[in-house]
C-alpha cells in the first residue's frame, strides 16, 4: 500500500496519468501544494473509473489557501497535517510526484 | 516510526520546501523520529547564513535551526550540491580558497551516502521534490 | 526615460506554489509607477491566482488576493482572463477577487501584437 | 547499516534542461555502492535521457549518455522503459545508448508496490 | 511580428496551446532547451492545421546536445545562436514560454 | 539593436542562465549592445561570488563577470530578491547585521526600477524563464 503525493496543478496531465498509473488496491492519493486545484469538481473526470477503490484527499492548509475550501469536490476528503503524516504511516510507503 | 526527509525544492521559488517544514514539525508532534533530513538540489540553499527574508514573511531558515536545535536533528546539506551552489563550510571555504564560510550552523555538509544511508535505516522516506 | 512603451504580463502560474505570481505583480506594480501602460493576462494556471477567498494563514505566506487588491490603486485596470479557462473550471467572474475583462481565447494574439512588450511569468 | 532494502528511481525529466536526471544518477550510483538494489524506470519525459547520439559539446554540459554508461558497472542493471512512451516518440530500442528491459505500462504498479523505497526525479 | 522561444517538453502540452493560442501571421516559433523534443517527427501533430503560415526553428546546440541532429523533422530549420540573435531582431519582439 | 535581457532560472538546476550567457555573448560578438542584464528570482542565485563548480564544469559565474569586464555590461541584480536569497553587498551585509558582503564583483543590486527602465529603452527584452 503506497500513499501518492502529487504538488502539480492538473494541467500536467502526463504527470496525473503516471501517478493514476503506477496505483495499486489500498493506495491514496494526496494533493498538496498547487495540485489542490485539480480537486476542482471541474477536475474529477480525472479521477474517475479508476479500476480499484482509492482514497482521495486534499491537503487542509492549501485547500484554504488557495481560496477551494466551499469548492472542493466530495469526493475529497480535507486531510490535515497530522493526518497526513497517519496516512504516512498507514501506506507502506510514500511516493511523491512532482 | 522514524522517518527522513529528501528536500529537493528551492526554498525561495517553491512552496515545498515550506511545506516539508510543516510536515517534519507534525511529525516530531506527533512523537514520530526523524532519522535525517537531506538537502538535495537547489533544496540546499535554505543553509545559506546570508539569508534575510523581509520582516513580514516567515524564515525558514531560523526555523529548521530551532526545530533542529530542539529534537537534535541530523540535517545533512548535499556537499556537491552545495559547493557549486556557494554554500561553503570552513574546510570547503579553506579548500577552495573562497573568503567565507556560510553555512548555517545546526547543518552539515556531508555526501550522498548519507541519503542513501537514512533510505537504508528509515521505516518512511518522504521526498519533497521542486 | 524615453517615450511609454506599453507592457502585457502574462500569467501563467497558481498562487502560492512558486513565487512566480508575485514577482509578475511586483512587476506590474514598478512599471505602472514609471507610467507604463501595463496589461495583465491571467490565463491557464494564472486563473488561480485571482479565485476569491484564500486564506494562506496556515502557510504563513502573504495572501495573494490582497496583493491584487492594489492593482487598481496603480491605476492597473486592464485585467484579462479567457472565458474558456473559466469554463474548464467550472468556475464564473463571481469566483473571482477582482471584476476583470473576459476575452475569449482567441483575443489572446491580438494583445501580444497590440503590446510594445510581453513578458510571461 | 541495516538489511538491504530496494530502492525504485523513477526519471521524468529530460536531461540537460534540468539537473534532476544527473542527481538521480548519483543517487543510483551512491546506493549500489552501498549494495542496496537498484532498480531505474525512465519514464515520460525521462526517455529523453536514454536518447543516443548526444553531443553537448556546445553545451559545455557532460554528457548524460556517458554518465549513464557508468551503470553496467556499478551493476546496476534493471532499468526499465515503457514500450507505450517509446511508441509515442515514434523511437525503438534502436534509438537507445543502453540496453534495457521494455514493459508495459500497467507494470509499473507492481514495479512500485516491489520496491522498498521509490524515489523520483 | 513576434518571434515566440519555448523551452520545456512537448508534455507541457498547455503551454504548447497557450503559445500557439499567441501567434499571428508572420510570427516564428523557436524551440530551445527542452522543447527541441517537439520537433520530433511524432510530434507533429501539435503544429498541423495552423491557420497561418509560421516559420519552425529548432536550436541546433541543443538539438546536438540531445541527440535528435537526424531525428529533427523536416518542418523545422536548424536555427544557430547566430540566427537566434538575427531572428530576434528580423521580429518586434520575442516572448518567451516556459 | 538595445537589447535587456532577463533572467528568472536558478543557475543550477535549469539550462536557461546558460541558454542566456550564449545568447548574450553572440549578441554583443554581432555587434549588438547590451543596455541591462536584470536578473530576477532564482537568476540572482549566479551572483554569490561563493559559486564554485566542479573542475570539470564550465563556471558561468566567471563566466558572466569576464563579458562584463570585456564589454562594460550592466549586470543587475533584483535586491529584493538578492536579500531574501542571502546575496548580499557591503551595504545590505551591514543593514541587516550579516557577516559577509557576497555579491560577486562585477554586478550591483537594485531595485525593479532598473527592469522598468531597461523595457522602456531597449528596443528588444528577451525573457529567460525557469
Amino acid at each position: 500500500m503506497t500513499l501518492h503525493v502529487i504538488n502539480k496543478t492538473p494541467s500536467n496531465l502526463p504527470l496525473y496519468h503516471r501517478m493514476l498509473n503506477g496505483l495499486s488496491a489500498g493506495d491514496g492519493i494526496l494533493l498538496i501544494e498547487d495540485a489542490v486545484y485539480a480537486g476542482l469538481s471541474a477536475h474529477q473526470a480525472l479521477f474517475e473509473g479508476l479500476p480499484i477503490d482509492i482514497k482521495l484527499g486534499a491537503l487542509e492548509a492549501d485547500i484554504q489557501a488557495r481560496g477551494l475550501t466551499h469548492r472542493l469536490s466530495p469526493t475529497f476528503t480535507l486531510v490535515n497535517d497530522k493526518a497526513f503524516v497517519q496516512l504516512s504511516c498507514e501506506h507502506d510507503k510514500v511516493v511523491s510526484w512532482y | 516510526m522514524k522517518f527522513s526527509l529528501v528536500i529537493h525544492a528551492s526554498p525561495f521559488s517553491a512552496q515545498t520546501s515550506s511545506t516539508a517544514y510543516r510536515y517534519a514539525k507534525c511529525l516530531l508532534d506527533e512523537g514520530h523520529q526523524i532519522f535525517r533530513i537531506f538537502y538535495y538540489g537547489d533544496g540546499v540553499l535554505v543553509a545559506n547564513q546570508q539569508i534575510t527574508p523581509p520582516q513580514d514573511e516567515s524564515n525558514l531558515l531560523t526555523a529548521w535551526q530551532a526545530l533542529a536545535e530542539e529534537h537534535a536533528l541530523d540535517l545533512v546539506v548535499c556537499i556537491a550540491a552545495a559547493v557549486k551552489r556557494g554554500i561553503l563550510d570552513e574546510n570547503e571555504a579553506k579548500r577552495y580558497e573562497k573568503p567565507n564560510a556560510n553555512l548555517a550552523s545546526g547543518f552539515e555538509l556531508s555526501g550522498l551516502g548519507q541519503l542513501a544511508e537514512a533510505i537504508a535505516v528509515s521505516d518512511r522516506v518522504v521526498t519533497f521534490g521542486s | 526615460m524615453s517615450a511609454k512603451k506599453s507592457i502585457l504580463i502574462i500569467n501563467q502560474s497558481a498562487p502560492y506554489g512558486s513565487s512566480n505570481g508575485r514577482e509578475s505583480l511586483d512587476l506590474a506594480l514598478t512599471c505602472s509607477i514609471f507610467e507604463m501602460p501595463v496589461s495583465l493576462l491571467f490565463v491557464g494556471d494564472g486563473l488561480y491566482q485571482l479565485i476569491n477567498n484564500q486564506s494562506p494563514e496556515q502557510l504563513q505566506m502573504k495572501k495573494h488576493e490582497a496583493m491584487l487588491s492594489a492593482l487598481p490603486m496603480y491605476d492597473i485596470d486592464q485585467i484579462y482572463v479567457t472565458a474558456e479557462d473559466l469554463s474548464e473550471n467550472d468556475l464564473t467572474e463571481n469566483d473571482l477577487a477582482m471584476p476583470v475583462t473576459l476575452i475569449q481565447r482567441d483575443v489572446i494574439a491580438s494583445l501580444i501584437q497590440q503590446n510594445d512588450s510581453v513578458l510571461t511569468f
